[in-house]
């Protein structure tokens, strides 16, 4: 029956297409695709978009504020420079203050070189995105300024979205799966499983999170790198974050079983499977996006907690979550306003993966 | 009813003595005891306890039994109504905690007060208005609120509280009546020092309550039950406050539990920073320092709250939801 | 997962030159340094009040507190002549006579943090040191003396004395701690070495009511400052007694009595235990003696405690029988009352200090937010003091000598060469710049050159300068030439990376932000530094394990090497960063632990041992030898130290009067306490 | 017919303004209700039926829209008011909701709220358009119930609605229609999710309080068999627009556009069991947003010719009431 099939493939492509199409109405959840995957781009080339060695210490550069450039010179062309900075600390403030050097310009260049790294891993290279002519860009160029240890805020950030948005990511992932699979199998199936289930997060959920995460964080072995540590802590940090999501699917699930789709898909013999995903996951995917667009922030926050805990995470393992736990002193809010930028970044992200999420919803909405 | 009373409370009793092993088994993991801490937190001051004091210590408190044996003596201590002694403050632990429960449960409710208060008409609005210029602003300092750690909140507040405004903020109650006996000033003084932990401590529940709201009330407004509602001829406040809002309402219900443990544990951060007197401190305190029976006993305390309060709110839930009331759902 | 590792960096190294670079900082020379602290004012003169020995310059009447006044007027208390010894001690305070009242409010962090008032208390000593912490002075005790064979060691007491309950202070009280306490095996299980040179026991006697008698089997010269400093034996009543310690040299025995089994029964005391809530009479007499928990404790120090320290207030009241007097006969202390806030967080206690909310406070206060503290010193209407330490190091990095996990670390952790070359990877000027904003000093261990145990002033630079290609010849030499890809130096087992952990935990300074910067420089010598920050908890249990390669803290104390010597080096296994095992080996006489296999070590405990049996100028010659080992052994890294880091950063209230401008900041001084807070006062 | 219609739809046009383009729902919909008869509409799902009840009761979502033409209610006072000038959520708007115009809708699950008994939603509607004390609004809640259907009435009004069959549902959801005594009942899709014998009842029972009542009924369906039960004019729509009007006999024995020809196809006979559903079309229902040009049927027409493609035809009067918008019949030159 060629004809008919035919006929699907339309059906099919329309359907697609329509989604599609509600979700390119949707101009912020658009505006949200792009802007995050931009953050993964940067997130792809972060060594080649830091211009400074995100890790190089020098104290003749600590606490330098973001640095302006001079877009135009005298002649009013277009030619961006910034001026070499003179730093000095004053021996009775003990504050340390920059003054632009006047006679020392440099000129901002695209694809300049800089420190040495490898591309994807794997091509060694020295051009970064921005540079400095005659000078190595750590020795001139701080965009966003510096924190205590003199290192580059804006390369550090770059590089921190990497970890933030890999690995961070895992736990909020591996939270949604455990919380709609076991909640689905609590609602779908209910007797001693339910039982057994809703117990377990009534435990997890009755101990405070603070004693879990010390506990389990002091079984890590103590030979492992830092990055191994990291992924071991986010991954704490979500085996306690599934149960709230459980328990509203479950809820969910127990209230749609009755409803008269799921009775009529039932009825036509679909299977278990396909009745889940078809038919019962989109009709609460709004709160399973509301949740997910919360545990990502959720996960960022608790990493800052842990330094409260003595579990902070050391570099080579840099992630936002680290860098504002920098900023969280009183000499950051009265010396170096400019460290709590580190916000922004995780503000901006979390919002555009909110909307993205919207956009989502609204475009695979049954109801639409 | 009074049969599924009795199975509830049942399992709660399983439930919250399976806490106890639990909570038990959590505070060993670390390595070391509190003698450990303790020799640890003494060396950091300058003073050396050696290793034979160490075992002298060890036996005094019994930390030289197994985990089974402590465990025992705890629990029989509980069935005695009590709970042991605090290794740290040397004093039970029912002395040290003191009035740090209540007041713990006082600024947890109003902070739950304010977050609900603050939440549901936000969430109500940003679902009804979707997408709206108010929807946008909301969410986006929602997610501005998640995205500021508690600890920076609160120090930027104080900050800003000395340096613009000259005021130390801090504490629940002034300095003239730290010490005093309760009484009317007392209080007073304590209602006077809330307001601004319970706004920080309800800030991030706020965003996090807004977002569930909105979604819930979001599913709910596309419901054909709304379109036959509006066509009854009901006023579309009505409508909506009346059908989808009830609907959306009803998951909340059953968090009502797992809203004390939560807040704690959120207010544990911001206690520590605002000075509070709240149980916050002490449980990180007694995790740090290995304080067994005190940090155990606060998180039996929060868990017994927590069990019976999703009991709770599984009878509110059966009381508002005729579908579980009539056994609809299981 | 993305490729998280370091950046590769081969050629940063060889371009890293600071004149290279544009933005030029005038980093300071030492002597430039000193100009500008002279010039920030910030630093004074080491001063405190002067004690009057002379009994003909003492003053024959006395006046007492107001609030004091009353209570003799109700019957309550009796007349303040009657309350103060016939030989008390008598104070010229710094500035001027003060006045009566006031509280005094200061910030405390928690039930850990009795030290805090253990300090401004610690005129509870038998005998203290002088000002600048150079002569060992009179204190609880009058007068000793040691006899010629350094056997045997007579204190005097003061004529008089009486404990907060107005008991009298007598040789009894000596005996009673020396038999009841310390002679208990259940209290104390094991001696304390303080009491037991070359492990043979001394013994208390009592000679008169006023006068007791230490007697040891082997010549013992060092007990004169054992009894001065802040050890197990001359700590005083208020530290080593509270936090469940039983030492301190005496106890207030008429009031303890009740709390033993000796004096009554096994039975009785365990019985009257579980009554008051305690699980045994142990843990009922830990409570007992502690003064910053029990109210009813009789003490000798300036203020005792009358609501305790697990309160969020720890309040402190004068103690009517206080036995130190000023020249004008007013009984001491001025102030009535210290009031200590619980703040559980570093910034609050230091953001309500810049509020102006505490009177004195160098405790808890941080170096690295000194810029907004001077800020805010007229707001808060204080002034900053900067009191500079003595230590060598506020930042040492212990490289464990007893490690053994890992062959091939052990290999190099103990290869001097290895540790030589880790130690001229460091550029400590930066360190300085970036943490001490330029106070400290920079360079090896070895205390201050004012201190008379420094080994002189060519071992502040030995092998503590920076110098890149030195080291990296020395590693190259000693085997570790091959580098990976990213240029760090591989392991000669099996051609790894070769990654040393440093393990750094939040305290006294922002150790793992300088381990950081340390890790960071040493890329330029091809080594990986990983840095691990751990709970405090956690972090020691690994050291007790022998588990750590590298372990961050200070070394203050070691300024006086005997008195404090385990930052310096492995003799006592509470806390021997630079090999557990060794001082487990040290300190059980052989019995259990490592036996060490560097010769230099063994000397080190060697010129330790015999030190106790030498008079002063031998110990310090000993010293000396000792440090000079330390210096070219880099066992302890130094980095940067004499600076005000530790309790130097000090905040004082305008209020306050006869306040010194540079106080005596090491652990013998017990800072502030040699300062004597009860001869402040507030002015208006 | 002679009689005065009690509402009667001139060119309604209610559009949907999404950022993408414009939804024409419903795009020049003319049509009258009397008193006792009933009006079918009908059309696949998604060509306007819903969207056109709903305007009419200014119901519609947003971003729809009524961008042009009138609805005129004739009042029970004798006045006429073009509903489309009325704000949405006014007074009057409210009370001609229920009040006049009741509607009885597709899913009667989801129709009722789960949260309150039927009585609560019954009475609510009577509450709010009559003046009456609170026992004589349950007598009346009561007497609806009974008069639907509904055994034991007095029991059940306490009921919730998953307490009920899907059959007993809908009759609750008609009484709830009626509970204000309503003169027109829109009854969108009222037996789509029954079973064979329970649509047979509730049709009788439309059909049976329709001549009680004197009801002007417009039935909203995509079932050719029910129109044919029912029906007494028809309207058929396509894409928004209505293709075809006139008398129910005229639509099955005379079909003259071919989308009504194809949709009658798909039935095998008219006498046959209503249950039929509309079958194949070829091709199915484009996107709004991909809306053809021309004739908007004109992809999926067998008779379509090249001038279908670019001009949207007029509708042709073919007999009394009978109205078709198809090429084949206008003179247009081929």
């Amino acid at each position: 029956m060629s004809a008919t099939t035919a006929e699907n493939k339309v059906a099919v492509a329309s359907q697609r297409q329509l989604i599609w199409w509600r979700f390119r109405k949707h101009k912020l959840a658009l505006v949200s695709a792009f802007i995050v995957a931009a953050f993964y781009l940067v997130a792809m080339f972060a060594d080649t978009i830091a211009y400074t060695e995100p890790f190089d210490t020098q104290s003749a550069r600590s606490y330098i504020p973001p640095q302006p450039i001079t877009w135009f010179d005298a002649d009013g062309h277009f030619h961006p420079t910034v001026n070499a900075l003179k730093g000095k600390r004053d021996p009775r403030t003990f504050k340390l203050s920059y003054a632009p050097d006047p006679g020392e310009t440099r000129d901002l260049v695209l694809f300049g070189h800089g420190y040495e790294y490898r591309l994807f891993g794997l091509i060694p290279t020295d051009i970064h995105l921005l540079g400095v002519s005659n000078s190595r860009p750590q020795d001139a160029l701080f965009l966003l300024g510096t924190d205590q240890l003199g290192r580059d805020v804006f390369s550090r950030l770059v590089l921190a979205s990497r970890t933030s948005l890999t690995i961070g990511l895992v736990g909020v992932v591996m939270s949604l799966v455990l919380g709609v699979l076991l909640g689905g199998i609590s609602g779908l199936y209910g007797g001693w499983i339910d039982v057994v289930i809703q117990r377990v997060i009534e435990i997890l959920r009755s101990i405070p999170t603070i004693p879990l995460w010390m506990g389990l964080a002091a079984a890590v072995p103590n030979s492992w790198t830092p990055q191994q540590v990291y992924f071991v802590i986010t991954l704490i940090i979500s085996l306690i974050g599934w149960t709230e999501l459980a328990r509203v699917v479950r809820g969910r699930f127990l209230a749609l079983r009755e409803e008269d789709f799921i009775t009529a898909a039932e009825l036509a013999g679909a299977s278990q499977m396909r009745i889940i995903f078809k038919h019962m996951v989109p009709s609460f995917l709004s709160h399973i996006i509301a949740a997910v667009s919360l545990a990502l922030p959720a996960m960022i926050i608790s990493e800052t907690t842990l330094s409260f805990l003595g579990l902070g995470l050391r570099p080579p393992a840099i992630s936002w979550g680290v860098l504002l736990q920098d900023a969280q002193n009183l000499q950051t809010l009265a010396l170096a306003p400019w460290l709590l930028v580190v916000a922004l970044p995780v503000i901006v992200v979390i919002l555009a993966f909110n909307f993205l999420g919207d956009g989502l919803r609204d475009a695979a909405d049954p109801y639409g | 009813m009074l049969a599924y009373l009795v199975r509830r409370v049942g399992l709660a009793v399983i439930t919250i003595w399976a806490i106890t092993i639990v909570t038990f088994i959590i505070l060993q993991l670390p390595p070391g005891d509190f003698v450990d801490a303790y020799v640890a937190q003494a060396s950091a001051m300058g003073t050396a306890i050696s290793a034979g004091e160490a075992a002298a210590l060890r036996h005094a408190y019994g930390l030289d039994q197994s985990v089974w044996v402590q465990y025992y003596k705890w629990m029989a201590h509980i069935v005695h109504g009590e709970f042991g002694q605090s290794f740290e403050y040397g004093r039970p632990v029912t002395e040290v905690i003191g009035d740090r429960l209540w007041l713990t449960i006082l600024l947890s409710i109003g902070a739950i007060i304010v977050t609900w208060g603050l939440a549901l008409p936000i969430g109500i609005y940003s679902a009804v208005r979707q997408y709206s210029i108010g929807d946008y602003i909301f969410t986006f300092i929602g997610f501005v609120g998640l995205a500021v750690p508690n600890f920076l909140l609160a120090l930027i507040i104080m900050y800003v509280g000395l340096r613009v405004f000259n005021v130390s903020v801090g504490g629940l109650f002034s300095s003239e009546f730290q010490l005093a006996p309760w009484s009317w000033a007392k209080v007073w003084d304590l209602a006077g020092h809330l307001p601004v932990p319970m706004l920080i401590l309800a800030l991030a529940g706020t965003a996090q309550l807004v977002r569930i709201m909105r979604a819930n009330l979001l599913d709910e407004l596309r419901r054909p039950y709304v379109v036959t509602a509006r066509a009854r001829g009901l006023s579309e406040r009505r409508v909506i406050m009346k059908y989808p809002v009830r609907a959306a309402l009803n998951p909340f219900a059953s968090t009502i539990g797992y809203l004390l443990p939560y807040t704690v544990s959120g207010s544990v951060i911001i206690s520590v920073v605002l000075s509070l007197p709240t149980v916050g401190p002490l449980l990180l305190h007694s995790l740090i320092s290995q304080d067994m029976l005190l940090g155990s006993t606060i998180i039996l305390m929060l868990g017994v709250l927590t069990v019976f309060g999703t009991l709770l709110s599984d009878l509110l839930l059966m009381w508002i939801d005729p579908r579980i009331r009539l056994g609809q759902l299981k | 997962m993305p490729n998280l590792s370091r950046p590769h960096l081969s050629r940063r190294g060889l371009l890293a030159t600071l004149a290279a670079s544009p933005v030029a900082m005038a980093l300071l020379t030492e002597a430039a340094r000193a100009a500008d602290l002279a010039a920030s004012g910030l630093v004074g003169e080491l001063q405190g009040p002067t004690m009057i020995t002379d009994p003909a310059k003492w003053p024959t009447k006395f006046q007492e507190a107001p609030m004091l006044a009353e209570r003799v007027k109700a019957g309550k208390l009796p007349p303040v002549a009657e309350r103060i010894p016939a030989e008390p001690m008598v104070w010229q305070p710094l500035n001027e006579t003060g006045k009566y009242g006031g509280t005094w409010r200061r910030a405390f962090t928690g039930p850990g943090d009795v030290e805090n008032a253990n300090r401004i208390n610690a005129s509870d000593k038998c005998f203290f040191w002088s000002a600048d912490g150079s002569k060992i002075v009179p204190c609880v005790a009058k007068a000793y003396e040691l006899s010629d064979d350094g056997k045997t060691y007579t204190m005097h007491l003061r004529k008089g004395m009486k404990w907060s309950d107005g008991s009298p202070f007598t040789a009894d009280d000596f005996v009673f701690w020396f038999e009841d306490i310390y002679g208990n095996k259940e209290i104390v299980p094991t001696p304390t070495t303080d009491m037991s040179p070359q492990g043979k026991p001394g013994r208390i006697v009592k000679v008169d009511e006023v006068t007791v008698r230490f007697e040891f089997d082997v010549p013992y010269y060092l007990f004169e400052e054992m009894m001065a400093g802040d050890t197990l034996i001359g700590g005083g009543q208020s530290v080593r007694q509270s936090q469940k310690l039983s030492f301190g040299a005496y106890s207030p025995g008429h009031y303890l009595k009740q709390f033993l089994p000796k004096y009554s029964s096994l039975e009785e005391v365990n019985a009257r235990a579980k009554k008051e809530g305690f699980e045994n009479w142990l843990q009922m007499l830990h409570f007992k003696k502690d003064w910053s928990l029990n109210t009813e404790l009789p003490t000798l120090g300036p203020w005792k405690t009358v609501q305790s320290i697990n309160n969020p207030i720890w309040l402190l009241e004068r103690n009517p029988f206080y036995y130190a007097i000023d020249t004008a006969g007013n009984q001491l202390p001025y102030m009535d009352k210290v009031q200590l806030t619980l703040g559980e967080n570093l910034e609050v206690i230091n953001l309500r200090a810049m509020a102006g909310d505490y009177d004195e406070q160098e405790r808890h206060i941080d170096i690295s937010k000194l810029p907004v503290l001077l800020d805010n010193q007229d707001k808060g209407n204080y002034k900053v003091h900067l009191d500079l330490g003595f230590a060598g190091s506020d930042f040492i990095l212990q490289i464990n000598q007893s490690y053994k996990a890992d062959p091939e670390i052990r290999k190099w952790l103990t290869n001097a060469d290895f540790r030589r070359a880790l130690s001229l990877g460091i550029d400590r000027d930066q360190l300085n710049d970036t943490f001490w904003l330029g106070v400290g000093t920079p360079g090896s261990p070895v205390p201050g050159e004012s201190m008379p145990q420094n080994p002189g002033p060519e071992w502040r630079k030995k092998w503590s300068v920076l110098d890149v290609r030195q080291a990296n010849a020395m590693l190259d030499k000693i085997g570790l030439a091959k580098k990976d890809s990213a240029g760090f130096r591989v392991r000669t087992d099996n051609g790894e990376r070769l990654r040393i952990q440093i393990v750094a935990i939040q305290a006294f300074m922002p150790f793992p932000k300088m381990s950081e910067m340390v890790g960071d420089q040493w890329q330029k010598i091809g080594i990986q530094a990983d840095v691990r920050e751990m709970e405090r908890n956690l972090a020691t249990t690994r050291v007790r394990n022998n588990e750590t390669h590298i372990y961050t803290w200070n070394n203050g104390g070691t300024e006086l090497l005997y008195l404090f010597p385990r930052h310096a080096i492995p003799v006592d296994p509470t806390e021997a960063y630079m090999g557990p095992e060794y001082a487990n080996y040290y300190a059980s006489g052989g019995t259990q632990g490592m036996k060490p296999d560097d010769p230099n070590i063994l000397r080190i405990w060697e010129l330790f041992t015999e030190a106790a049996g030498l008079k002063a100028e031998g110990r310090n010659h000993n010293a000396q030898e000792i440090w000079k080992i330390l210096a070219d052994q880099q066992y302890g890294i130094g980095t940067v130290g004499q600076s005000p880091a530790g309790l130097g950063v000090r905040l004082v209230s305008n209020k306050l009067g006869n306040i010194a401008s540079r106080v005596c900041n090491a652990q013998h001084c017990r800072t502030p306490g040699n300062s004597h807070a009860e001869t402040w006062y507030f002015k208006a | 017919m002679a009689d005065e219609p009690i509402l009667s739809v001139r060119d309604l046009h209610t559009h949907f303004f999404a950022d993408e383009g414009v939804v024409r729902a419903v795009d020049g919909t003319s049509f009258d209700l009397h008193s006792g008869r009933t009006l079918g509409i009908v059309g696949e799902s998604g060509c306007g039926k819903s969207v056109t009840a709903k305007s009419i009761l200014r119901i519609v979502e947003r971003p729809g829209r009524i961008v042009s033409g009138q609805i005129m209610l004739r009042r029970q006072n004798g006045s006429t008011v073009d509903l489309t000038t009325l704000p949405t959520d006014g007074r009057e708007m409210r009370s001609i909701r229920g009040g006049e115009i009741g509607l009885v809708f597709q899913e009667p699950m989801s129709s009722l709220s789960a949260f309150h008994t039927i009585g609560n939603q019954l009475m609510e509607g009577i509450r709010l358009h009559k003046d009456l004390s609170k026992r004589a609004i349950r007598e009346q809640a009561i007497e609806l119930l009974n008069m639907v259907g509904i055994p034991r009435p007095a029991q059940r009004i306490d009921s919730y609605s998953f307490e009920l069959s899907g059959g007993l549902r809908q009759r609750v959801m008609i009484a709830m229609a009626l509970a204000a005594e309503p003169r027109v009942l829109i009854a969108d899709e009222p037996t789509t999710a029954l079973d064979v014998t329970t649509q047979a009842q509730i049709l009788d029972l439309i059909r049976r309080l329709q001549q009680e009542r004197d009801l002007a009924v417009m039935l909203i369906t995509h079932d050719m068999g029910v129109i044919a039960e029912m029906a007494d004019d028809v309207v058929v729509m396509y894409l928004g627009k209505e293709v075809e009007k006139g008398p129910v006999d005229e639509i099955f024995h005379a079909p003259r556009h071919p989308y009504t020809q194809s949709l009658l196809r798909s039935i095998p006979s008219v006498l046959a069991e209503p249950r039929s559903r509309l079958a194949t079309i070829t091709g199915s229902i484009p996107h709004p947003f991909a809306r053809p040009g021309g004739c908007p049927f004109h992809p999926r027409c067998p008779d379509r010719h090249d001038v279908c493609e670019i001009i949207v035809p007029a509708e042709v009067v073919i007999g009394e009431n009978h109205v078709t918008a198809c090429h084949l019949y206008t003179k247009v030159p081929a």
